[in-house]
């Protein structure tokens, strides 16, 4: 039972990990290939999370920290990292969206694509 | 000067980084200031790129420590955190920082004119010198955090670069696949790093390379890296995105987007041999790099030779190209727990694989630039619609002769020497990959055969005839990189001896480069 | 350690030897006829005494190279054209196909 | 433009959004939170207001050009502040021991002490500034370019 509480968090990444790389694979509308991207990312965060749970550790905190024994916060702060990178690449990739709907007029994967061979 | 020395590796990121930021700002007192700006950063980056290239021959390892009293203080007094954020530039590092900053260069140049007319220009300065500052970032930092980041970085700026002229629908789409297949193949080297993490507390990669122990999270953090940075550096069977992104990317950027590939190729050497190095199974990761350089080689240059529009033709030249490179590294990483072997012929394989990726970076830097030359003149890619451009844009011509006989490897050139060090090596490991590799050579001679035949020669056509020859800044774009592809021609021994065998060893000695950090050995 | 592959590889050498072999060739050229006269019809081509055609039509294409080499590799071609669909789902695709094939090598690889 | 309901909360609701952003921000070094959290709070605002009150009206207000000024401000501070360090080494904690942000704290649970932190609360507002201004370009520009096309149709 401990071992399942202790996976939950990892199997809740592989289920969102696969979520989005089946959303990515298999969905032909741009705007849901980037939800796909995103929704792999929110697994990484996930997991990199996960990684900074320490037993009775305390929040790195300087105010009213309970204990001597603090986290390192290095997960914290590279899910953070990332986070920031997410909504960098988010805004890049839906603005290139908007501009291929304006050319095109589609959204749809296949339908507005332009250049192949 | 002493301190210019010691904060060197961190500068060479650090000041593009903060000019990006500033240019914006210096673009409100007028383009010609801007331009004033941009060149004299990226010439003082150059500098400073050199420089640390002299400390690492001259010293050893450069190791440069953010935020520590002291810039060898890797490993922190208190011992609280591990291992501090650390930049480690070791020969691999030093060598491909001369090709980023150095394409870099070159690309800004061509670019001052090129550019002239499009709007947003000072977004396309900021986005260069991100795009520069990354690339250094990729090859000097000694933290797989860090590595992350600059791949981000990386991705976000390449593809905006590669989308910058949003009224053509082809750079919009390339830009789009660029970043969905860049953000994926970035998030995966993420999902390992935190397997790392998990596994030992460690970011720092000397560190976690000391303590690795190849356990089958390592196994699938290795595919998921090796997955990951193949795609970036647009190997086959994952190389579709980069005709797409190369070919309409504006100006001076498919060279220093180019550059960036290669980067990527840099990191996926560092992560093979400095992180795992003989502790992973090298023959079968050796034999894996070997059959995706057949196939990048055999499937880029056949598909190359049916391109019509000659900046896609060169860009499946990138992945051919691509192809020889991971041969020789191939070849190298196959042998690599055999150290007779490596003596033999794994070390010649590693140096072929880096040369061909600095001559590479020249000529066929040279060769993008001279295929967007034309579309510059002409308005046009399409080979179907040139002909006899030889007559009017002369300097475009002889700068493609240059880099066309050079990738191709006709002899005096510096193509011909790095590719004969794959082809002896590759040999003694299995004669199949010299043969397919010297035919390879051939197709490869073939279809530049056909845009020479296409593009310059021919009588001159009627629609063309008030084309004008291309504006000098753009000349000496592509002269920088032709003297260096000449200079690489001529004194090939040089070169090796000077910067390459050094890089070949950094690599190889993977015990260095965890002891500088770790101490001991 | 020290087996250099690329010792025996001059490229002055073998750039005085193509000099050499330039000024050969254009010693024979300077023997050649000498009574060519510029702006007369010495210059045009001779097509069987047919006119020149424009020099649009005299142009050889991008598109007509190497036709033959195309027709005759076209049971490679076409699978291969075909794959290369331009869609971002497959690219994605193989991105995971990669790293799967990847990690099916190295799982499986035993030591050494 | 939303209804006189919706314009009435987000009346109501931008100050408090506006200054749990800046507490954030300024307390990034000492409790959870910092310059991207706080920044991206405090930008939240600008996405509610343009939620109500539609992209024409908040265009009178802020431009992107203005934006791109402040983000590279607030880049260029960050940068300033690494720079700083070099009398050490890159980012090295220079402010430790002065009266700015220079006090240091004892190991373990400690009272709230804002003055802590060295360069780290400087560089919060260097990194909220950016984010601020460019997450609110970025919603700016969409917003702009979405009711564009919305037109074209």
């Amino acid at each position: 039972m401990t071992s399942l509480v202790v996976n939950a968090p990892f199997v809740a990444v592989a289920a969102l990990a696969c979520v989005g790389l089946y959303i990515m694979v298999t969905q032909r509308d741009l705007i849901k290939i980037v939800m796909g991207v995103t929704i792999l990312e929110s697994a990484v965060n996930l997991f990199l999370v996960s990684l900074g749970y320490r037993n009775e550790g305390a929040a790195p905190g300087f105010t009213h920290a309970s204990g001597t024994h603090m986290v390192l916060p290095v997960p914290q702060a590279l899910t953070l990292t990332s986070i920031v990178i997410g909504v960098a690449t988010t805004a890049l990739m839906l603005t290139l969206v908007i501009l291929i709907y304006r050319h095109t007029g589609e959204t749809d994967a296949e339908k507005s694509r332009r250049v192949k061979g | 000067m002493d301190a210019l020395t010691t904060h060197a590796p961190i500068l060479a990121i650090a000041v593009p980084l903060a000019a990006a930021f500033l240019t914006p700002l210096v673009g409100r007192l007028g383009a010609k200031v801007r331009n004033v700006f941009v060149v004299a950063i990226l010439l003082f980056v150059e500098f400073l790129v050199f420089t640390v290239v002299r400390q690492v021959l001259t010293a050893g390892i450069q190791v440069y420590t953010l935020g520590a009293t002291a810039a060898g203080l890797a490993i922190p007094e208190s011992h609280i955190v591990p291992v501090r954020i650390i930049l480690e530039v070791d020969g691999l590092g030093a060598f491909l920082g001369i090709i980023a900053a150095t394409v870099a260069l070159s690309g800004a140049v061509y670019s001052l004119s090129a550019m002239r007319g499009e709007s947003g220009q000072d977004r396309f300065y900021t986005l260069l010198l991100l795009l520069t500052a990354s690339m250094l970032g990729i090859q000097y930092t000694g933290d797989l955090f860090n590595l992350f980041v600059f791949l981000e970085i990386l991705s976000i700026s390449g593809a905006a670069l590669a989308a910058f002229r949003t009224r053509f629908v082809d750079a919009v789409e390339g830009g789009f696949k660029y970043v969905i297949v860049s953000t994926v193949s970035a998030l995966l080297v993420l999902l390992s790093i935190g397997i790392f993490y998990g596994q030992y507390n460690l970011l720092n990669i000397a560190a976690v390379s000391d303590a690795m122990r190849y356990t089958l999270l390592d196994k699938i953090a290795l595919a998921l890296l090796i997955g990951a940075l193949l795609t970036k550096s647009g190997a086959v069977p994952s190389h579709w995105w980069v005709p797409d992104t190369y070919t309409p990317a504006p100006a001076g950027t498919s060279p220093i987007i180019y550059a960036s590939s290669l980067t990527c190729l840099g990191a996926a050497l560092r992560i093979v041999f400095s992180l795992y190095g003989v502790k992973m199974t090298v023959s079968a990761v050796g034999w894996l790099v070997i059959v995706a350089g057949l196939l990048s080689m055999f499937i880029g240059v056949t598909m190359a030779l049916r391109q019509t529009d000659i900046k896609r033709l060169m860009t499946y030249h990138v992945i051919s190209q691509e192809g020889y490179m991971l041969l020789g590294f191939g070849v190298g990483l196959a042998v690599l727990g055999d150290p007779q072997a490596v003596a033999a012929y794994g070390r010649e394989a590693i140096a072929g694989g880096l040369f061909h990726v600095l001559n590479n970076a020249f000529f066929k830097g040279l060769l993008l630039l001279t295929g967007e030359a034309l579309f510059f003149a002409l308005g046009t890619r399409d080979l179907d619609r040139m002909g006899g451009m030889g007559r009017t844009m002369k300097w475009t011509c002889a700068f493609f002769i240059i880099g066309a006989l050079a990738i191709s490897g006709i002899p005096p050139m510096n193509g011909f020497a790095s590719k004969l060090m794959i082809y002896e090596t590759s040999y003694q490991l299995n004669p199949m990959l010299a043969i397919v590799a010297l035919i390879v050579s051939i197709m490869t001679l073939a279809s530049f055969t056909k845009v020479f035949q296409a593009a310059f020669t021919g009588p001159g056509l009627p629609e063309y005839r008030d084309v004008k020859p291309v504006p000098l800044s753009m000349k000496v774009g592509m002269g920088v990189l032709a003297a260096g592809t000449l200079f690489f021609s001529l004194f090939p021994q040089l070169v090796l001896d000077t910067i390459v065998y050094p890089a070949t060893d950094a690599l190889l000695n993977q015990t260095m480069y965890i002891g500088v950090i770790m101490g001991g050995s | 350690m020290d087996i250099r592959i690329l010792a025996f590889w001059a490229p002055v050498v073998c750039l005085i030897a193509f000099l050499v072999l330039i000024a050969v060739t254009y010693a024979f050229r300077s023997r050649g006829e000498s009574k060519h006269k510029q702006g007369t019809e010495q210059e045009k081509v001779f097509l069987s005494g047919e006119d020149m055609p424009d020099a649009g039509m005299r142009h050889v294409r991008a598109h007509n190279i190497y036709w033959g080499f195309f027709e005759s590799l076209k049971q490679y071609y076409d699978p291969l054209i075909r794959a290369h669909t331009g869609i971002v789902n497959d690219y994605l695709m193989w991105l995971i196909g990669v790293v799967a094939i990847a990690g099916i090598v190295i799982l499986t690889a035993g030591p050494w | 433009m939303m209804s006189v309901i919706v314009r009435t909360i987000a009346r109501l609701a931008t100050p408090p959004i506006l200054v749990f952003g800046l507490y954030v921000i300024m307390h990034g070094h000492v409790t959870v939170g910092g310059g991207f959290q706080g920044g991206a709070v405090f930008a939240s605002a600008t996405a509610l207001v343009l939620v109500a009150f539609g992209s024409e009206r908040v265009r009178r207000y802020i431009t992107v050009s203005g934006l791109t000024l402040v983000s590279c401000a607030g880049a260029v501070l960050f940068a300033l502040l690494g720079f700083g360090g070099m009398c050490k080494t890159f980012f090295y904690n220079f402010l430790v021991g002065s009266p700015l942000f220079g006090h240091i704290p004892e190991y373990g649970p400690a009272h709230e002490d804002i003055w802590t932190g060295g360069v780290i609360a400087p560089m919060n507002i260097g990194v909220a500034l950016n984010v601020i201004a460019s997450l609110s370009a970025i919603m700016l520009t969409m917003a702009v370019v979405s009711r564009k096309t919305g037109d074209g149709e």
